[in-house]
């Protein structure tokens, strides 16, 4: 089992959920982060004193799939998520070694 | 600072205008019949109608998505700036001025020259005419600000704040002069509206409507969920307008006496009908009573009995109210889903079609028996009392119609009215005005004025959008 | 649609009846004595105190946990709605219309017929009827709603709502009708209450409790952190019902003129005096001076000045207020604890104890050298007065033990009192409202309203709580 | 206990002081003119003043960061408390009591003995004398509560609380009597200012700057973003004082007269034009139109207006208004980080600067056109007004600066002045105030009381900070 | 070493805190997120247009232990987090590399 | 690819990100969390009650580095976060899979 990890741009979350549901996927945990990357921030004024704010609303989509979703999963989000503009996000992916679900007690892949 | 130098050079002249005819004035009149009692009322009338701009301020900010509050509150907040020196320039002498053509007030009283403090008993014979100058310009303040609601989330600022100028100008200032100035045409023609159903209300909502309509729906209306994001600010923003009602209707009989009275409970009856009635239907249709459902029907009940407050009794009122909550939750819940207008905030909703609700009852439910001067309505035996009020009505809408979609469409020949499809994502707080609603975990640096001082030159815009 | 038409047909026959009488009225008597700065000075306290209640909303709200601060608004707001037209419709009439045995007004005043805008002496010679009806209305409005702090986050709306009308109807209306209606017991015995210590404060302060221990404690008291939300909102709460208590206290005088000084200047005082000794008394005990306490003390304040504020000197209320504030600061912070009930967010404590206190005090405290029309009190030589106090404390807590016990019973018969624990989980809000106050990052899609429409006959509920 | 006994029983025996003297004064002057309009008007001036000081407080509140807004609140809501207590027991003796060397008021007014109901004709003649010392009472609170925007962030609570109560006495009452008490030396002077220009915003605004210098800057000032955590609640707290300021500035007429109006429209006009100066500034400067320069400009308008309201017309008032905020655009845009003080909410920026603006533009645009009982200004012919006024502004900022430096110093004596760098790190809302502002997702559980109340002994501050 | 990250109703945080705090772990992380699962959100009402509000609120628990309580901590949580309706959320577990503790720079088992 | 998790005190966000910034990281995801450790809560006061909260504020911090800077960047976050209190929170370090660049569609370390 894999956790997809996207980073994603807060008015792409509606997208993204949409193409990862239309999939089959509906396990979904969404954090609300602020991050930066190549994206330099962006200048705020308060008080005619000007400020420059480095760290940017972002959306922490992760969903924990089968490993053999993995390529077409990225492939989904990848497309949904883009502008081409600087500050679209990153995936990450990584190993999970277990899944239970509370209500039932069920664990491994079956629980996803 | 040139631009300043030059308006500061025009302001000293104006300055010393009003001041010299002024002393004249109180020269020649030494005691005027001012009574403190009405005084006080509508000086603090004139206070409380000022508080309900930041309540709607607050009432559209709470409805508006996170990153979109602050702009829905400039357009209401800057509304108490600009319309406030436009009033006192000239936008009160064309509204209450010396009569035109029975249809706009003459340049006379331009930079308040002549509005001294002596009554002008053609308005108000026991307060000073300052007084009714100022509560006046409360009103004006409010009505413009009442149409950002429509265009919330995708109007750039620079454009709004043009527009709201040049509509106070050549749309209310006129009707206001229609509906009360001296011999005003509608006025004249015996429509009745008492606290401004049609000057206030049915105006701005209509133009609202119009403004949603031109700029065209926010990007994934219909498809993302636009939802409040802080209603208890919406609360608050309704109860700040509950309050000020009471200035704007009562207020409205310039002083306080029996007719004073009428209005007041008028209001608190109608804006109370109008809240049951609203919560009830949305509970029979959705199956649960919503706060966001009582706020919105009050202000439905408080729009519809502004122009009957003084010319109806209080089970009328009970009545007006009920169904002004009704007539204006099918406005928002079915009619505008129906035709597909995106009226953000629901200001022709509530305003226009509560406000013309308003306008035919009080043509319905007037009665001589509670204000002599008032008229009498179709149910108290007067059916033609209703041909004014829908002659009032339907010059209201044309005016509002045509006017509006001229003003924008002649601003959108020098300025983008629409903001971006990218400038709507990232948000309007940030792209209009370079603030942020709520930081919290911020991060970053302040630079030095010094250099902001260096990009001083450059360009409005130069704080980019960025996410 | 059919409720809706049988409603609408009833007012209709009902709104001739005032307008009528009160036609006939106003042509008998012609001129009658109105100061307009009287009457300026009850229509604005009438306004300020209307915008006590959402004070209370706000001061509750920021207290309540954020699942539950719509629900905790909602309580206070929807009494806005329910009591005007209950206290238009009838509560007026039996609260101050003419007695009937020293325990209740008749019918006379129904629909407010007969309550025109002439002065009627009985109760104010120099300010309209329906300025002191209005007046009187407001605080019909906000003594049910602070019950709702005693049962918010477990109360199912439905029950509330019922609630409030009948326990406005069987003991708000009585009871006025005793302390302040023409003939009633209390007032003829003499009993002290300026503003509405028993009235309004011990009423609904022993209501509250006893509706908290019908109800029951919220799931997870005393295991759970149940603390605000939003301290900055409880502040503002707190500001709006100080500035309005202006209008409660003061107002009461029914004029503008040295009562009415009086009862503002020891309004201010004691407030103040109780802010600083609550504060004091929690920064021994507990090592901090807290803003919660401030605005905790000063309420306390407020409440314990209420009957005394036109019959005692100013360091009499500093005395008091200094006095209330740590009264009830034990009775909320020890008893509560030791006594084990949930009252959420303390409304028998400031509003029950306070009341109490400021009822006593009153026969202390009390002075003719302060108020004529008033007494002396135990320090001035008239020791009786004080059993006069206790005789109305007593009979007021009997009234509100016994008939709200009864109510919630019988209300009880019909729909269930109190949230599933569920609901109580998921929040009040979602549950009973379907709203959510702060929706930030959304995610959904708007159904058409067609398909609510297709809900609309689906039985009240319809939209399920989950989580 | 010792302690409130001891207080208790000092109160007890003042409680007889006043209510006597006070019957006396009654019983000679049966019948006072009182007027029930201008009555009316200042009491709700006066609550509408007193309303301030919790807009002060969000106004503050918004602007600090999330962890500090209780504390921003806390330093005005105390000042309602503490300040009510030493104005009533001896600061109104102080400031309006018969002179004493043109510099100070005797004790004889002390627990406001003789302080009745009947008016004072050399203050008020148509008001109840205590009428005129809860107005000016509500100027005293909010004095002291405007420095603390500029330690905002760092100053220990209990020294503050007694920084306020020492400043009150020791500086706003002898000043307040130059200004305003009968044979007060700026008065004999001829100095103009009609509601609080020195009184109020030159001596907080400079007393603040000496504060903020005294205690040094905030732990990471220059290198964190200390941006505001929201700019809403700021906006709410700016109308409310934009509502209260009408109090402030008309209230100052002491009636309900032509003058009152003038001072409305003045203080109307000159903020609208303050807020547009400062937006178009910032505009041109930083490339955006902000919330924050709307409501900042608001502010420094009525300012700017308040010593000049009730002297000029309104032309002058949208000129002093339009410069004001430009000057204090620049003052805390430009020379604040030029010179690189920490004035954390620019309480000298806008107060100090924009009071300094309107002293002097009164000297400037007065005209005895509009208030004979004024003077004419420069621009009216008479150019030793300027003179007065700079004496005034003199003597006001030296006695700040002095009074100000000396009163830290001696606190500094006895406890530390400024929190440690850990507790600003943490935050001055659990640091000084045990609580937290908006706890959501909390976790833990309540202590019983009783184990509370172990602790009870232990000293102040025993509830530790930790993070 | 082993991160454990658990998603739970919100009313079910101070539960399933008491349980772990009760087998001896103390290092705890919390996040408020939002998610969707088999739970398929629920309908809000604004001004008579129904919303459906598909992700639901809940809280995010971590925790990093050694692996040999993986599995006891697994069934507590599971229990003290159960109510059996959907909604009760799922627990993922993944290896952790390394654990550093700020305060002391101590690294490894040591350190959690 | 490693990616680097700091639970850190919020007052040193500046400081950590600078560190890191300077070393030449910018790829930063910041989240709001509340936690407890070692530290046992702080009590707040609210109507003469006192609560013993136990979840303090912290920061989550949130990098994906190549593994061969791993070390580098636990010492310079160890150094810039730490005030040798209490509660001066941990890193945890763990292998990712893959990186996916949105923008882009550029996978593994270069899009880091
Ligand atoms: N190496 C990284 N580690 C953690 N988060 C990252 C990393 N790189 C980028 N991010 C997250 O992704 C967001 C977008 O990154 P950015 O570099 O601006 O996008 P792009 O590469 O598409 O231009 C950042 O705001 C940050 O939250
Ligand atoms: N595959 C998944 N990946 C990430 N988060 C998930 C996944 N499945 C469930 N969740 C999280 O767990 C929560 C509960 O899931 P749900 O399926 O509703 O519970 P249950 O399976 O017990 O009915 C969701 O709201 C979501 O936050
Ligand atoms: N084992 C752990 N698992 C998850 N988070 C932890 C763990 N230990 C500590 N934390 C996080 O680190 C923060 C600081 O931990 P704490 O033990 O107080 O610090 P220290 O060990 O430096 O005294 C906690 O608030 C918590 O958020």
């Amino acid at each position: 089992m894999t956790k997809i990890e996207c980073i994603l741009r807060p008015g792409k979350l509606e997208n993204v959920k949409e193409a990862v549901n239309d999939f089959g996927i509906h396990g979904i945990t969404v954090t609300q982060v602020i991050g930066c990357g190549l994206q330099k921030g962006r200048t705020e004024v308060y008080r005619g004193t000007e400020y420059n704010i480095n760290l940017l609303p972002k959306i922490k989509m992760e969903m924990v799939i089968p490993d053999k979703d993995v390529e077409a999963i990225l492939k989904l989000v990848t497309k949904a998520a883009r502008t081409g503009e600087i500050g679209d996000g990153k995936i990450f992916t990584y190993k999970i070694d277990n899944v239970v679900r509370i209500r039932t007690g069920e664990m491994g892949e079956i629980a996803i | 600072m040139k631009i300043l130098r030059t308006i500061l050079m025009a302001l000293t002249f104006l300055m010393t205008l009003p001041v010299l005819s002024w002393a004249d004035e109180a020269a020649e009149a030494v005691a005027p019949a001012i009574d403190t009692g009405d005084t006080a009322f509508i000086l603090i009338s004139a206070a409380v109608v000022l508080l309900m701009t930041p309540g709607l301020a607050l009432f559209y900010g709470g409805m508006s998505r996170k990153k979109n509050v602050l702009n829905a509150i400039m357009c209401s907040l800057i509304a108490m700036g600009i319309i406030s020196i436009q009033w006192s320039l000239f936008g009160y002498s064309l509204a209450f001025g010396p009569d035109v053509g029975h249809l706009i007030g003459n340049l006379d009283w331009i930079g308040l020259s002549g509005v001294g403090v002596d009554p002008n008993p053609d308005y108000s014979a026991t307060i000073p005419h300052q007084v009714f100058m100022v509560f006046q310009m409360v009103f004006a303040i409010i009505t413009p600000a009442i149409i950002s609601g429509a265009v919330a989330g995708r109007m750039r600022f620079p454009a709004y704040l043009i527009f709201i100028l040049l509509w106070a100008t050549f749309i209310y200032d006129p009707v206001a002069h229609w509906v009360w100035g001296v011999d005003g045409w509608l006025r004249n023609l015996g429509a009745l509206d008492f606290a401004g159903g049609t000057v206030v209300h049915i105006i701005s909502g209509v133009s609202a409507l119009v403004a949603a309509l031109v700029i065209g729906k926010r990007k994934g209306y219909g498809t993302q969920p636009m939802i409040p994001h802080n209603l208890p600010m919406t609360v608050l923003g309704a109860a700040l307008l509950w309050f000020g009602w009471f200035g704007f209707n009562a207020g409205s009989s310039l002083g306080a006496g029996s007719l004073t009275a009428v209005a007041f409970v008028n209001t608190q009856l109608a804006t109370a009908a109008a809240m049951m009635s609203w919560v009830f239907v949305e509970w029979l249709r959705h199956g649960k009573p919503t706060v966001l459902g009582a706020v919105s029907g009050a202000v439905a009940g408080m729009v519809a009995i502004t122009p009957a407050c003084g010319f109806v009794g209080p089970m009328s009122a009970i009545i007006i109210g009920l169904i002004g909550g009704v007539v204006c939750f099918l406005a928002v819940a079915v009619v505008k889903a129906k035709l597909g207008y995106d009226d953000s905030l629901d200001a022709f909703g509530v305003h226009g079609v509560g406000g013309t609700w308003g306008a035919l009852a009080t043509g319905l439910f007037a009665s001589k028996a509670v204000n002599e001067a008032g008229g009498d309505g179709v149910f108290f035996g007067n059916p033609e009392q209703i041909v004014s009020q829908l002659i009032a009505i339907a010059a209201s809408y044309a005016v509002a119609i045509i006017g509006t979609y001229v003003i924008l469409k002649v601003i959108g020949l020098f300025t983008k009215l629409r903001a971006s499809d990218e400038e709507q994502e990232i948000g309007l707080d940030f792209t209009q005005h370079g603030e942020d609603a709520y930081a919290s975990t911020v991060s970053g640096s302040p630079f030095s004025p010094g250099v902001g001082a260096a990009t001083a030159s450059a360009p409005a815009g130069v704080v980019k959008p960025a996410l």
